[in-house]
C-alpha cells in the first residue's frame, strides 16, 4: 500500500529523521490488564506498526476515555492523556483542530464510545475531523466488573442484567455510516496482519477513522468472538471486505467499493451480520474523501489572514467608534 | 415643566436659550442643561428597541457623555406583537459626571406600544416624562395588553408628562416616497424615534447615518427609508410644538484618551484575543451557545485573523473538552457558558485540575436554578464555581465589575490560568454581558505579558544521570508544573485523571502521595494570592465604621450608592472582589478593622458564606435575587439603615 | 387506517368514556412563537390529532427538552414537562418505563435532539423505548438566535459562523437507521394531512416512533424548505413513501416496504436527499415490530413475581446468614 | 510466644487446654482466649481473597461476634499476577465487645504471594502475625514484588511471628482426586486458607460448606476441590505441629433480637427497597456503573419481585434524568453513582429542584478530584453535594455513618425526598460500601412509613369559582408543593425548569416573584430540620470541654478514638451528623456549649467550612486525604494533643 503522504491524514506531520523500533514506542510502565487480555494483542500490534508510520515519535498523541482499553495510552512512549468517560473524542477533536502537525489517536471502548460518549463519537465523525479511533468492543465494560454495554447481545445475564439484558445493541458499523463516517473498518485483536492493514489505511486516511476492534475480554466475557477465531469456523463466517476486490457471502457476489460516496451499501454490508455471526465483515465497509473540519478551520483562519492580514490588537479594540478626550 | 421631568437628583446647570438656524419651518426653542438623564426605549421584541438604544448610546458616547445602559428583553425570540412578555426594552443612563449605573428608575419612557406602557410605567416616578408612540392604541392591542381602558384618556398617567403622537403614522408618511410595504414602513419607526430623542438631546448624528448606511447597503430602499425616518424624526422634534425645550448634557470630564462605548461580552471577548495576542498562544474558544454568553462565542468567531479557533461544539461538555484538548496542544484554551453548562462542564473541569492544564471557563451568569430566567441577570454560580466539582479541586476565581472591566478581568484570568496551570473560572454575568459604558482604550504595548514557559527539556537527573521529563516537577515559587506540549522532542509523558505521583507523574494509589498531591494542588491555588494586588479600600476620609463589600456586577449600584450616603455626609467604606479564589492576602484584615460588614449580593449570600467561614467576620448579608441589578436608591435605603443601627 | 390497540403502542392506555375536542387539549397559556413560525401549524395539528386518538387526556405527557419547539407541552392541556436541554428522551425513558397506562410523547429540535441530545436520542431508539418523539428540523438554533445545528446545510453563514459553516450535517433519518429505529418517518409542518397520518401510525406503532419534521423558522432560518412547499416544484421534489405502494424516483421504481426487518433499503431511501432537495422522500420509512424495553422491563418484574411471589421485606432483610442474639 | 501475637491492645483473658476428639491424628492443642483480632487476608487480585474475607466474615457473625470489615482492591481488573498493584487484600476485626472499626493494624496477616506480603508487611506492628505461603517465594516472583532478597530468609521478618506453609502445594495435593488442570487446582488455594484460619479462630464452618455448594452447584468438580481444600486447611490447621494453640473469641454481648452481616451498599439497597415498601411508591433506579456504586445497581436488578425496576443507562445524566422521568410519573425514583457522576448530574439535580419532585441521589464517594482513586474512599463531595448546581438550588443531604447505617440513612432520604418534594443527597463512601458489620434486623412492621400525600383533587378556587389545580400551591408547614401525577383526571398542568409564578407555577418572569420562589424552595429545605431530631452529644460525664464532630463513614475511628481517650480517664464529647442540609436544630447551640470542637474530614475541610460560615464557631480541622479511612489510635493522638493543648 502506498500512501501519498501529502494528500492523506499525515499532511503537515513531521517525519522522523532517524528509525525508531518498537521498543522506542514502549513506556516505562508495567501493562496491567488482565492475563490473556485481547488488549495486550492489539497493544502489540500498534506498538510494532508506530515505527513503520516513520513520524516523529513526539507528534504522535493518544488521547483515551476510561475502561479498560483506555489504559493504552500510558503504554506507549508517545504523547498521551487519559481523559475522562466517554470524552476522549471531544477532547481530540480541539487537539486536532489546533494542532496539524499532531497525529491524534482516540482508544476507547464500547461502553466508553458508545454508551457514555455515544455523542461525541458521532459528532466527530459527521465532522470528519483527522482522527483515528480505536473502538475495542469486546460487548461488555471490563473496568467496572462486567456490566453488559451498548454492544452486547439481548437476553445476556451480567451483574447488572441477572434476568438478562432487554437493551437491543448498537450495530457500531451501521451506527458510523449513520453519522456520516469517511471510513468505517473492523478488525479482530487476533489477526495482527489484518489489524496492521486496517490501521494502515486508516491513519493516512485524512478525516475521521473508524476502527471497530473486536477484543477478547476473557475475565467478563470470554470467547465472545472464539468463532470467528477458531481455525475451521473463522474462514467461513468472516467476511473480507478490501476495496475493488470481490467478496461472496452465500450466493451473492460483488466487488467490494468502498470508496462510494453513497454509503448505502456499505451499511447493507454492515447488515450482513444479524447477531449470529454467520457472516460477519472485517475490513474497511468505506473510505471516501470528505473536507476535514479541521482542515476547513485553518483554511478559513489564512484565507481571513490572506485577505486581511493578521489581526491588530489596537485596531480591534478602538473599533469604529472610538472618540478622543484631552 | 421640564425640570420636574428631570426631577430625580439631578442639579438644575442654566437654562439658556439658544437660537438655531430654521429648518424645516421649526421654531426656536429653548435648551436647557441637566447633568444627568435615564431613559428608557420600550416596545415589542420586534420593535427594534435594542438598536434604537445602542445607537443613542453611541451618539451619547460619541458626544463625551458618561454612560450606563442596562438592555432588558424577552426569553421568548419574538413572543406574540403587542403582549406583554414581548416587551423589550433599552435603557441608558448618561451625564456631565462620571456615573456608575443605568440608573435605578427612568426620567424618560418612550413607550412604542400599550404593552410596553404597561410593562414599565410602574418604574417611573411621579413627574417622569412619556413618549409614546399612539398607533396601537385600540381596542384590540390595549386589551392584549390587558388595559381595559385607554390610559392615554383614562387620567391614569396624569402623574407624567406626556407626549403623545402617531409615530408609526409620522413614520409611514416620513418614507412614502420609497414605495415599501406598509410593513417594511412602519417598521422604520424606531429610527423615527430615535431621530426625534437625538434632537431633545443633542445628540450627534453622523455615527447614525453611517450605520444605517453600512448596515443596509445592500437594500438601498430600507437604507434609505430609515435615514428618511431618522432625519424626519430629528425635524419633528425641532418643529413639533409637543416639545418646548431641548436639552443639553455636557460631557463628562474624563481621563485623557481614546475611548469606545463597550458591552461586557465585547469587552470580555477582546481581553481574551489581547491575552492571546500578549501570550502567543492561538486562541481556541469551545463553546455551545447559550444566553447571555453565546455574543462572545459570535464575536470571537469574526476574529479568524488573530489564529482564533472557535468551535461550536454539540454541547457543553463537547465544548471544554476539545478547549482543555486545544491546551493541552498550547492553545489558550477557553469555553464560555452560563449556568446550566457550567454544571454539565464540572466534570471536565476536575479534569483540569487534575492534569493541571490552563484553561479559562466563562459563566455569564443568569437567574436560576436549571434554566431558571435566561435573559436576567444573577450572581448566583459563585459556589458552584468554587465546589461543584468531586473530590477537592481547586480552582481559581476572578469576576469583572463593569462592562469595561471584562477585558482586564479577561485578561487576568488567561494570565492565572497560564502561569499556574489551572482553570480559572471567570464569573460575569448578564447585567455585566450585555451592558455597556465607555472605555478608556488601554495602550497594547503595556498590558501585561503572559509567559507559558513551555518545557523544552528534560528537568530531572535519574540517580543513574539519565535526563527525564517529570510533568508534575514544580515551580518553587508558584508551584506550577512542568507544561510540555505535545511535539517537544525527548519530553514524550502521559498524564490523565487518575491520582498521580508527585514528580514523575506516574499513576499512584499511594495514600501519602495522594494527601500530598491533593494539598499541593490546593496550595498552588492559594499561592495565586502572592501575585494579586491587595484589597482597595476606597474609605475617603479613612474613618468610616461600616465597610460594602462586593464582588463583580454590583460594584455599580454599590458604588452609586455609596457616593450618595457620603453625599449626605455619612461614612462608609468601599472595597470590590476581583479574586474570589483565592482572596487578597489583605482581606481579612480590612474586613476586621470595620465595625460593620455589609455583603450586598445578587443571590442568597455566597460570598457571605465564604468570608464568613473564612475569617470568621459576622458579615450582614443583604440579597436581591430578582434577576434585576440593584439600583443604588435601594442599596442607599440599606446601608443608611445599617448605619443608622450602628449608632443606635 | 384501523389499529388493532390491544397490540399497539396505546396497549394499557385508558379510552377516553366523553368526546373530547381540540378545545380540551388547549391549555390557558398564550402561545408564545414568533408570527408565522412553523411550530404553530405542528401544534394546531397536534391539537386537532389528539382528541381522535381517544385516550383519557389526563394519561397523556408531552415531555421536551429546551428550544422554541420544546414550549410545546405548555401549550396542551395534558400533563407536561418542559425540562433540560437535550435530555427529553432519558426522562421520557424513565417516564414511559414506570407507567404503561401513559401515552408519552417527546418534542424536541434539531439542536436539541441531534446536538445536546444526540445521545439519549439514539440509545431512546435502540431500546425501543415506547415512545413518540416530535424532531421539529429548523435546521437552525431558534430560541438562541440563529446559530447553526447539526442539520444546517455546509457553509451556512450564522451568528456563530460568519465565515459559513465547516460542519457536515447529519440526515437525521439516517442516523435513526443506523441506531436501530423501529420507526422512522418524515413530513412538512405545512402538510397537515400528511403529519396528520404519520402521527396516527408513529403513536399507534409500540416502541420507539421518530418523527423528522421539517419545520420553517421565519426569523432565523425562512424559506429552509420553500421548495418542498412550493406549489410547482413541491410534487417533483417530494418522494411520498407508503408501505406497499410504488414509489418512482427518476427511472427508478420500487414498492415501498416499510415492514422490511432490514433496514438497508430504508437507509438507501434516506440518501435519496444528497442535500440538493431535488428528491426529498416524506412518510415512513421504516416502521417494524420489535419488543420494547419498557415492556420487557415490565414483563421481567411480571415473570419474577409469577415465579416467586411478591417480595418480601422482612425476608428480603434477613437474607440466608441471619442469627439470633438472645 | 502467642500472646504477643495477638499484642495491641487486647486482654488475656485465660489459657485452657480443651481435650478434642482426635481426627486425623492432630493432637490435642491448647485453646486461648482473645478479646479481638485483625486479621488481613492479601493475595493476588485473582487469588480470592475477597471471598476468603466474606466468609471469614459470615462465620464469624453467625458466630456471635461483633465485627467490621475493610476490603481493598485495586483500580485494575486483574493486574499481572505476582505484581503490587495486584495485591487484592480484606481485613477484619472481630472481638467479644462492641467495635467500630475494622482496626488500624492487623494482628494476623495472611499473606498469600510475595507481592502481598511487601505490600502489608508495612502495616504490621512488631509482634504480629504472618501466615504466608511460601509457594511464590522463588526468584521471578520475588523480582516481580521487588524484593531483592527472600524476606523469609533475610531476617527482615524477625519481629514478626512468622508461620510458612506451601499453601499452594498442600491445596493441590489436597485436591489431587478430582483431576484438575493444575491451576484450577491451585486455586482452591483461599479455601484451603480458610480452613485454617476457621480452625485457628475456631469459626463455625457450616455455612461456607453450604455456600460452597451453592455457589458451584453447577461444576461438581470445582464445588467438591474447594470443599476438600477447606476441610484439608482445617484438619492442617489441627494437625500441623505449627501451630500449637488456637484461639477462642467469645460472642460480643449484643442487643436481642436477630442479626446478619450486611455492607453498606447492601444495606443502602434494602433501605431503598423498604422506602419503596413503606411509601407504597415503586422504586425506579436509573444508574450508570460506576466504582464504588455499581454494586447497588447489581444488588437491585436481583429484585424485581418488589416491583424494583433497574435501568442501566447509557451516562449517568441518563440514568437521573429517567429516575426524575420515573419520579414524575409517581415512582420513586432514585441515582445512584460516585463522584464523578455527581458532577455529570448536577444539571439535573437543579432541575428536579426547580420542579421540585422527589429524587434520591446516591453518591458513593471515591477519592478525587477527577477520576480519582476510583477504589478508595473519602469524603470530599460535600460541598459539590451543597452547590454543585447553578443558581440557588438548595438539596437535603443525609450521610449514613456505618455499613448497617446506610439502611436508615436511605430510608430517611427517601422519607425527606417525597414528604418535601425534594431532590436528597444521600453521601456513602468506598468505605461503607464495601465494609460490613453486623446489622440487628428492623422490625419491619415498625419502620417508618412515608406519606406521597399526592393531589388527587383541584387545590385551588379562581375568583369566578371555578376550581382549578395549582401545582404550586404549598402545604403551610412543609412548603412541599402539591404533586399530581400523570393519570388523575382533571388535574393536567405543565411544569418545567424556568422560574413559576408561586401558587399556579405557570412561566413567570416577575422580578419580586423570583425573590419569592428562591426563598421560597431554600425555606422549604430549612423547614425540613423540623421534622429531624435534635443532635445528640455523646458526653458521658457532661463535662467534657472538647466536641469532636464528625460525619459520614468517620463514625467509627472517632467512636473509637473517644472511647480510648475515655479509657485513659479524659473527657471528651462525640457528635455525629446524620443531616448535613439542613443542620440539626440545636447544632449552634452544641457547637457553642464546647471550648473546643474539633471536626475530622476525610477532606481538607468541608463541614469545618459550613459550620464555620454558619455558626461562627472557629472549630478545629483535622483532615487526611489518603484514600483510607482514619485509623483510631491516629485520631486518638490529635484529640490527645489537642486536649493537651487546650490546657496549656
Ligand atoms: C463519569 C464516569 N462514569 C462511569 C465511570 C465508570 N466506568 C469506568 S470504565 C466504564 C466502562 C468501561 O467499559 P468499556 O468502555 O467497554 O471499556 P473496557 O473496560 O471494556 O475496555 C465505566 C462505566 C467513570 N469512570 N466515569
Ligand atoms: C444546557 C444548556 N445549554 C444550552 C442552552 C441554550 N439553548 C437553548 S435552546 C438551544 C438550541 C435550540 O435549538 P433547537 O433545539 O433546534 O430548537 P429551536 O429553538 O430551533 O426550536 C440552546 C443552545 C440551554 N438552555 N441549556
Ligand atoms: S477485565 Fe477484561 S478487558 Fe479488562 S483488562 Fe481484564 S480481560 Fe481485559
Ligand atoms: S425563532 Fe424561529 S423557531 Fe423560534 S419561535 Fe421564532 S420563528 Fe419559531
Ligand atoms: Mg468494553
Ligand atoms: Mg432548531
Amino acid at each position: 500500500m502506498t500512501t501519498d503522504v501529502t494528500l492523506s491524514g499525515l499532511r503537515d506531520m513531521p517525519m522522523s529523521e532517524v528509525e525508531t523500533s518498537r521498543k522506542d514506542f514502549t513506556s516505562d510502565q508495567e501493562v496491567r490488564w488482565c492475563p490473556g487480555c485481547g488488549d495486550y494483542i492489539i497493544l502489540n500490534a500498534v506498538q510494532g506498526f508506530l515505527p513503520a508510520l516513520g513520524l516523529k515519535r513526539e507528534n504522535i498523541v493518544f488521547v483515551s476515555g476510561i475502561g479498560c482499553s483506555s489504559r493504552f495510552p500510558y503504554y506507549l512512549d508517545t504523547f498521551g492523556m487519559h481523559s475522562i468517560h466517554g470524552r476522549a473524542p471531544a477532547i481530540a477533536t480541539g487537539l486536532a483542530t489546533a494542532r496539524p502537525d499532531l497525529n491524534v489517536w482516540v482508544v476507547t471502548g464500547d461502553g466508553d464510545a458508545l454508551s457514555i460518549g455515544g455523542n461525541h463519537l458521532i459528532h466527530a465523525m459527521r465532522r470528519n475531523v483527522n482522527l483515528t479511533i480505536l473502538l475495542f468492543n469486546n460487548r461488555i465494560y471490563g473496568l467496572t466488573k462486567g456490566q453488559y454495554s451498548p454492544t452486547s447481545e439481548p437476553g445476556k445475564i451480567t451483574k447488572s442484567t441477572p434476568a438478562g439484558s432487554v437493551d437491543y445493541p448498537f450495530n457500531p458499523i451501521s451506527l458510523a455510516l449513520g453519522a456520516e463516517a469517511s471510513f468505517v473498518a473492523r478488525t479482530l485483536d487476533s489477526d495482527r496482519a489484518h489489524l496492521t492493514e486496517v490501521l494502515q489505511a486508516a491513519v493516512t486516511h485524512r478525516g475521521t477513522s473508524l476502527i471497530e476492534i473486536y477484543q477478547n475480554c476473557p475475565i467478563f466475557n470470554d470467547g465472545a468472538f472464539d468463532v470467528l477465531k477458531d481455525k475451521d469456523q473463522a474462514e467461513g463466517r468472516l467476511v473480507r471486505l478490501r476495496h475493488g476486490e470481490k467478496v461472496q457471502v452465500g450466493d451473492r457476489e460483488w466487488v467490494h467499493d468502498a470508496h462510494n460516496d453513497n454509503p448505502s451499501q456499505a451499511f447493507e454490508i454492515s447488515r450482513l451480520d444479524d447477531a449470529t455471526m454467520a457472516h460477519v465483515p472485517i475490513g474497511i465497509f468505506r473510505q471516501v474523501e470528505r473536507p476535514t473540519y479541521d482542515d476547513q478551520v485553518r483554511e478559513q483562519v489564512a484565507q481571513a489572514r490572506a485577505q486581511s492580514g493578521e489581526g491588530e490588537l489596537a485596531a480591534l479594540l478602538s473599533g469604529r467608534d472610538s472618540w478622543s478626550v484631552a | 415643566m421640564w425640570p420636574i421631568c428631570h426631577n430625580l437628583r439631578r442639579r438644575l446647570e442654566s437654562t439658556e436659550a439658544i437660537m438655531r438656524p430654521q429648518e424645516m419651518g421649526s421654531v426656536a426653542k429653548q435648551v436647557q442643561q441637566l447633568d444627568q438623564v435615564v431613559i428608557r426605549f420600550a416596545g415589542d421584541s420586534g420593535d427594534g428597541m435594542q438598536l434604537t438604544g445602542d445607537r443613542f448610546t453611541q451618539e451619547t458616547a460619541s458626544f463625551g457623555n458618561d454612560l450606563s445602559t442596562l438592555p432588558n428583553f424577552p426569553a421568548e425570540i419574538r413572543a406574540p406583537a403587542g403582549t406583554l412578555p414581548g416587551v423589550s426594552s433599552f435603557q441608558l443612563h448618561f451625564a456631565d459626571h462620571d456615573i456608575l449605573t443605568p440608573g435605578d428608575t427612568p426620567h424618560v419612557l418612550v413607550a412604542m406600544n400599550p404593552a410596553a406602557l404597561r410593562a414599565n410605567v410602574a418604574d417611573l416616578e411621579a413627574g417622569a416624562t412619556i413618549i409614546v408612540d399612539t398607533h396601537d392604541f385600540t381596542g384590540r392591542n390595549l386589551t392584549r395588553a390587558g388595559y381595559a381602558e385607554n390610559p392615554l384618556e383614562d387620567g391614569s398617567l396624569d402623574r407624567f408628562h406626556v407626549h403623545a403622537f402617531d409615530l408609526t403614522g409620522l413614520t409611514v408618511a416620513s418614507v412614502k416616497q420609497f414605495g415599501l410595504s406598509r410593513k417594511d414602513a412602519a417598521r422604520a419607526k424606531n429610527m423615527f424615534s430615535l431621530g426625534m430623542l437625538s434632537w431633545l438631546y443633542g445628540r450627534p448624528v453622523d455615527s447614525t447615518r453611517s450605520f444605517l448606511e453600512q448596515r443596509f447597503a445592500n437594500a438601498p430602499d430600507i437604507r434609505d427609508a430609515n435615514l428618511a425616518a431618522f432625519n424626519a424624526g430629528w425635524n419633528f422634534g425641532e418643529t413639533t410644538e409637543g416639545f418646548a425645550v431641548s436639552y443639553q448634557i455636557k460631557p463628562a470630564p474624563m481621563r485623557s484618551g481614546r475611548y469606545r462605548n463597550i458591552t461586557g461580552n465585547l469587552a470580555l471577548s477582546y481581553g481574551l484575543v489581547a491575552a492571546s495576542v500578549r501570550s502567543g498562544l492561538p486562541l481556541f474558544l469551545g463553546a455551545y451557545p447559550i444566553t447571555p454568553a453565546s455574543d462572545i462565542l459570535h464575536e470571537l468567531s469574526k476574529h479568524k485573523r488573530f489564529g482564533v479557533v472557535t468551535f461550536q461544539a454539540e454541547d457543553e461538555i463537547a465544548g471544554i473538552g476539545a478547549a482543555l484538548g486545544a491546551s493541552y496542544g498550547g492553545s489558550l484554551g477557553v469555553t464560555t457558558t452560563s449556568g446550566p453548562g457550567i454544571s454539565l462542564k464540572s466534570e471536565t473541569v476536575g479534569l483540569a485540575v487534575s492534569l493541571e492544564l490552563p484553561l479559562v471557563v466563562v459563566d455569564v451568569q443568569r437567574g436560576g436554578p436549571s434554566t431558571g430566567l435566561p435573559t436576567k441577570t444573577e450572581q448566583a454560580d459563585l459556589l458552584q464555581a468554587m465546589f461543584g466539582r468531586n473530590g477537592e479541586a481547586p480552582v481559581a476565581i476572578v469576576a469583572p465589575q463593569s462592562p469595561g472591566d471584562c477585558f482586564d478581568a479577561a485578561l487576568e484570568a488567561a494570565r492565572i490560568a497560564v502561569t499556574y496551570r489551572t482553570p480559572v473560572l471567570l464569573l460575569s454575568d448578564g447585567y455585566l454581558a450585555n451592558g455597556s459604558e465607555p472605555w478608556l482604550l488601554p495602550d497594547v504595548e503595556t498590558l501585561a505579558t503572559i509567559e507559558p514557559n513551555f518545557a523544552d527539556k528534560p528537568n530531572h537527573e535519574t540517580e543513574t544521570g539519565d535526563h527525564s521529563f517529570w510533568p508534575y516537577q514544580r515551580d518553587p515559587q508558584t508551584l506550577a508544573r512542568a507544561w510540555a506540549i505535545p511535539g517537544t522532542p525527548g519530553l514524550e509523558h502521559r498524564i490523565g485523571g487518575l491520582e498521580k505521583a508527585d514528580g514523575h507523574g506516574n499513576i499512584s494509589y499511594e495514600p501519602a502521595n495522594h494527601d500530598l498531591m491533593v494539598r499541593t494542588r490546593q496550595a498552588k491555588i492559594d499561592r495565586i494570592a502572592d501575585t494579586i494586588p491587595a484589597l482597595e479600600v476606597d474609605d475617603p476620609h479613612g474613618d468610616a465604621a461600616m465597610l460594602i463589600l462586593g464582588w463583580g456586577s454590583t460594584y455599580g449600584p454599590i458604588g452609586s450608592a455609596c457616593r450618595r450616603l457620603r453625599q449626605q455626609g455619612m461614612q462608609v467604606a468601599q472595597a470590590h472582589l476581583r479574586h474570589l479564589n483565592p482572596f487578597p492576602s489583605n482581606l481579612g484584615e480590612v474586613l476586621r478593622a470595620y465595625d460593620t460588614v455589609v455583603v450586598p449580593e445578587m443571590n442568597l449570600g455566597q460570598l457571605s458564606l465564604l468570608v464568613r467561614a473564612k475569617y470568621l467576620v459576622d458579615v450582614v448579608s443583604y440579597n436581591q435575587v430578582r434577576g434585576q441589578p440593584f439600583s443604588a436608591s435601594e442599596l442607599e435605603d440599606v446601608f443608611t439603615t445599617t448605619l443608622k443601627e450602628m449608632h443606635s
